[in-house]
């Protein structure tokens, strides 16, 4: 990997934007981004990347960012982006990457996940909704939830249950269903804000056929735990500067309303910057760490960090507003792209946060996992093995 | 010695209130109330007045129950409990107010519930944040602005604190605009209230009337406590049922121990709130000389309490506490909002260190 | 029970002081009162009371004590009085109850616990001592630990396995043990303050005659449960004034030394002091509501946040003394009479208070206690039965 | 970048170290050492200044190893894991403070392990709580108190803030009384010194002195934190084999959810702390403008991180971690003692809020 070096791959850069105009067609010009492995640098030629580390793809984002190139508009395919990818990459067949990366880079097929269920809630082990074999092709009935983008997504990675008589982390397999296949809908889920960022979909007689399988039958929990991983490092890793996220909302507050402030609050708005700031160093230190290697179980601690981060921020703000704090903005139900955390009311910050420890892994299944698979410390005895 | 108990009459008084509530105030009508034009329930009040609760602290002299405040703070306790969207706190205050200010004539009506004041002051305002007085004249009447009312949206008189005294204007009347806000707590939605001119009759004076408004103030802390208590328990409750039924990974998640001690730690603090709460009733209903400290103590103590039972709550029920169709958002809207009412915890600690002699660092 | 008023018991001891001498002989002061029934007032006539209420105790300690009436210096016994005597009481035989009572109360003779084990822990169950029926006695063997008063001790109570075979809770059987039998060691237990309140105690063929067996064989799980429903009402249910015990310390040195005071500790003290207030609360609640009633298990809340604060407080006042609290007074081995929590130094009640989320029911038994018995949650799934 | 991660250099470093301490300094020898009349290791500290520790941060062409601060923070992190009764953050301190106050004649003998000498300021002293400077004269000669110094029992050369400068004092030398002080941390004996005309030779004069002492103080809560990263991950280490290993209820300890949850928090604080730390040692190292903010983030972060992993090793080991005869109480003294070596998280939390303008309300 050592040919590879950030001065080498901004000259890459700088040589694509002499021979593609960046202020053309913009779905053209990402496709040969694509074509020309400045996508994912570290995927290999052909599947947007060159084979170069990973960690020097911010590299490449800055310098087409800096040149005022368009980009994939990245937090409208979060889960395609994030986590179909990597898990496509490394699961996936020849055929099945070679159809979906592409378009999913370029952010023409938005993807979305169909993994949580209402009776399972964070045991995905618990899957109900089943896929059974007929010909070429899987039928599906079930119903999943809690599924962001389902009403923009074109595709879905799918986690089903292909043998009820095996062992629940056995009897799943993993596919991808096209969102706009028969037996198909999307209802929007109404969240405690008011909106609804999420859907319950409801799967009938679904067929998917078995090249859209990623993974061997009843492999589906291994392939899963890739896109597990993704989603918590996707979730805690972003880099931020100083008092970037949250914490730079309440300090910009604490500054510009001095008439606000009493002692109490001070000592816990000081409290709230000492944490930020130490999981924000600590999300670099990953970051560091993550520069060559994998996605580790590291990632779930600072979603734990974040989330409560993000829950006792919002809070404390809301408490240092006073009577502004008791006033919202709306309550009406719309669908945004994706939360307004910064852009909205304290108080939808407040509300919006108690997601954040339940979504994506409740923080109670994230210490459990740390406590495992970091620690060592022997499971509880299982009793639905 | 103070009674932190409940008597056998508030025991019964809380039953009669329960089961008016269980039949008549269920979360899925308080809930659709939210994005309709009359978000305070007016039948459901009107069936509370007619238990009597409007009047239990007002005097037997005055049309009242003369019963007293713990008995209000227990009906506060099931009002919480349901999140029930009627005016009583509103109206328990301005009670407080009258009496404080020796303006007796509207207790009558109020017992009754044919009358419904509230003190026109703004939900926030705390012991160590009191309101702006508007400005008062030419003649008795008032002209300024108040903003962020509780009860004031089915008020029919405001108690407005104005500089030279503590004046009554007719809700209804010329020279009121009432707005009502888009609240954090969608179960009692804030109104703000404008005065042009409005006619005012004065209820008391100067210096009765400060000490009318404090002393109302005060009640609200104290008052609240038990509310906050109420909203507590049936988080706690609603939490403990919950995680009984449902099962996860082959086990109800309520065996897990990690939910369990989460649990029992809302427990102790719930059963420490109630204490405090209980306390700062009696400290109220007694006049006990303790009282600004008790209510200091109160919402220094429960209004946490209430938050980190409603959000335990939410967390709790996972996913399905998230959403709009389950009732546990009512509640952490309502705790969260409870939680700046009469003043945040941090400014009750704040007096509690004037109070109790704790004072801060010696500036250098 | 309405007999029995205040005011009726209050004449009783004015009475019973003009016919006996409180500045004679001690300890035959301290059993006529026993006989008069004015030592332990709920129970029956004979035992020490006169049946009645548990409540209007201190109406009785009170009177003694203004009229400078010597007491049975009830700290130096805290186990035969606070556990021994209820558990006896409630599941001794009448020849039991006749003879440990009465000498227990005057404290004469002292009284300590053989419960826990040093392969046990907090597992009460899991009792590995062994009591093995040899004609009218039981032959003993085994280790016990945590074992405070057991130098002082005439009697100990005792919980040991009669029956191996049986399930973990069904095999254990209650006894008395005599302290000066052959065959009992103890050795003093140094702990983290370098002194030793506790001791080890080794059990080496002590005979136990079958007279001294409390409850049936068999049942010493159950005979224990009253026992230790009993310790936590007494670590917990003392009735204080505001600003009683450790955070009155803490208060007073805040007032006395300004020149300590920083901001951010200010918030700290005033989070204590309203903490310390509303378990001071919480327990007077408590003793109202068991005036009248059995000791529930109420007791560990306030187990658990007595031992919060003794631990936040303590913690606190140290930093708050700043280079002062880098100077403890000594580490010597010595064997106090009890912890001297308010006599030494904050350093010596921080290391000290760490103990009190450890031992009579770590905090997190007690947590799943209250989840179980209060809350009514399910148990875990269990693997020892 | 910052680089927040170990260099191979600085692996094979604690490797050399660990390996030294796992040989000579067993925790049942530092225990042992606490009742007896040399509580320091002299021994261990030669071997230690055998490997080249003391040299690390000295100039080559001062006879040190020429790396730096960062490399000094890796044998803290190791020396805190294993709470070795050396002097080696005493020496580094003074390391520093000879290097900024340019007095570099004391760093070749320091570097060759053959000169130990020590700030003598209190252990407590922080950034807003500077020591009281002890008066100088008539002639190079100092008397005063200082109390409460770390390292200064070993210590062989004392460098004494005085009213217009640092002042090297010898230890051993006549007017001084060196008064060991029975220690909250039995691992650190702090020692009490008093000056009667003892004789001294001025190091750095003036402003140059103070920017010394300041810079060296800055230094200490750098590299403090290193120490408490290690003192931490040592609790955490102990406790996750004591869980495992330990049954009760018929399963390991460590397989309840409640035990599990709790060290998944000490070890993602433990983490945190280690980016924190990591942070702060480089910019020491590389003098980086962000070197106040990083001083104090770290001892408002990592003090309290140790504590609570010291008290979470005392809770988890149950009986056990209580008692004298478990090294635990070892790591919860030297962990609450350094909460508040070179100031308090309160006090560097204040400090922080005057480098990052976040100030406190404004005086009414």
């Amino acid at each position: 990997m050592s040919e590879h070096t950030a001065d080498r791959l901004r000259a890459r850069v700088a040589a694509f934007l002499r021979t593609h105009d960046q202020r053309g067609d913009r779905l053209g010009f990402l496709r040969a981004r694509f074509d020309a492995g400045l996508a994912w640098v570290h995927h290999p030629p052909g599947l947007g990347g060159i084979g170069a580390p990973q960690h020097l793809q911010p590299v490449v984002d800055e310098a087409f960012a800096r040149a005022g190139a368009p980009d994939n508009r990245p937090r409208r395919n979060g889960i395609g982006l994030g986590m179909a990818a990597p898990t496509l990459l490394r699961h996936g067949t020849v055929e099945q990457r070679d159809r979906w990366l592409r378009p999913m880079w370029t952010g023409e097929e938005v993807w979305c996940q169909l993994f949580s269920e209402p009776g399972a809630g964070s045991d995905l082990a618990a899957v109900a909704t089943r896929a059974v074999r007929d010909g070429d092709d899987w039928v599906v009935d079930g119903q999943k939830v809690w599924t962001s983008l389902a009403h923009r997504a074109r595709w879905a990675i799918l986690l089903a249950r292909t043998d009820p008589a095996a062992p629940k982390h056995r009897g799943m397999t993993y596919f991808v269903c096209d969102m706009t296949a028969p037996g198909v809908e999307v209802r929007p889920l109404r969240q405690l804000t008011g909106e609804a960022e999420f859907n319950e979909v409801f799967l009938t007689g679904v067929r998917i056929p078995d090249t859209r399988r990623v993974g061997a039958v009843g492999e589906g929990w291994r392939v899963a735990r890739t896109t597990l991983m993704n989603e918590r490092v996707a979730i805690g890793g972003r880099a931020l500067p100083r008092e970037g996220g949250m914490i730079g909302l309440l300090a910009r507050r604490w500054r510009e309303r001095p008439e606000l402030r009493t002692a109490g609050l001070h000592e816990e708005v000081l409290r709230s910057w000492v944490r930020a700031e130490a999981a924000r160093l600590t999300a670099l230190r990953l970051r560091q760490q993550l520069a060559a290697g994998e996605p580790g179980p590291e990632g779930s601690a600072l979603k734990i960090s974040f989330a409560g981060l993000a829950q006792r921020i919002s809070g404390l703000e809301v408490e240092l507003l006073g009577g502004q704090g008791l006033r919202h903005d709306e309550w009406t139900m719309h669908r945004p792209e994706e939360p307004d955390l910064l852009g909205r009311t304290a108080t939808y910050r407040y509300l919006r946060a108690r997601g954040n420890s339940i979504e994506g892994g409740t923080s109670e299944i994230l210490r459990t996992i740390i406590a495992e698979r970091v620690l060592g410390l022997p499971a509880e005895p299982r009793v639905d093995r | 010695m103070t009674d932190l108990l409940y008597s056998e009459d508030e025991e019964a008084l809380r039953d009669s209130v329960r089961a008016l509530l269980t039949t008549h105030a269920p979360w899925q009508r308080t809930l659709s109330r939210i994005e309709g034009d009359e978000p305070y329930d007016a039948a459901l009040w009107a069936r509370l007045a007619g238990l009597g609760v409007t009047g239990l602290a007002v005097p037997e002299g005055h049309g009242g129950a003369g019963a007293g405040f713990r008995e209000v703070a227990v009906v506060l306790e099931e009002l919480g409990r349901a999140v029930a969207p009627v005016p009583y706190l509103g109206v328990a205050v301005a009670t407080r107010a009258l009496l404080a200010g020796g303006a007796t004539d509207l207790l009558g009506p109020l017992a009754a519930g044919r009358c419904n004041p509230v003190l026109a002051v703004p939900f926030a305002a705390g012991p160590d944040l009191g309101p702006r007085p508007v400005a008062v004249g030419p003649g008795p009447a008032l002209s300024g602005e108040v903003a962020g009312i509780a009860d004031a949206l089915p008020a029919d008189v405001l108690l407005v604190p104005a500089s030279d005294g503590l004046y009554a204007v007719d809700a209804a009347g010329p020279g009121v605009r009432t707005t009502p806000v888009v609240s954090l707590d969608p179960t009692r939605t804030l109104a703000d209230v404008t005065l042009a001119d409005a006619p005012a009759r004065l209820v008391a004076g100067g210096a009765d009337a400060r000490a009318a408004v404090a002393d109302a103030l005060t009640a609200g802390a104290v008052l609240l406590a038990s509310e906050q208590v109420g909203v507590a328990q049936w988080c706690l409750d609603a939490t403990v049922e919950h995680v009984g039924a449902r099962h996860q990974f082959g086990r109800p998640v309520g065996s897990f121990q990690a939910v369990k001690h989460r649990l029992a730690d809302v427990w102790v603090e719930v059963s420490e709130a109630r204490a405090v709460a209980r306390y700062a009733a009696d400290c109220l209903a007694t006049a006990d000389p303790d009282t600004a400290v008790a209510a200091a103590l109160a919402q220094a103590y429960c209004g946490p309490v209430a938050v980190r039972a409603a959000e335990a709550a939410v967390q709790l029920h996972g996913g399905l506490g998230f959403t709009w169709e389950h009732p546990a958002h009512l509640y952490l809207k309502r705790a969260k909002s409870a939680a700046i009412a009469f003043g945040t915890a941090d400014r009750h600690r704040a007096c509690l260190a004037r109070l109790v002699d704790l004072p801060g660092p010696v500036a250098s």
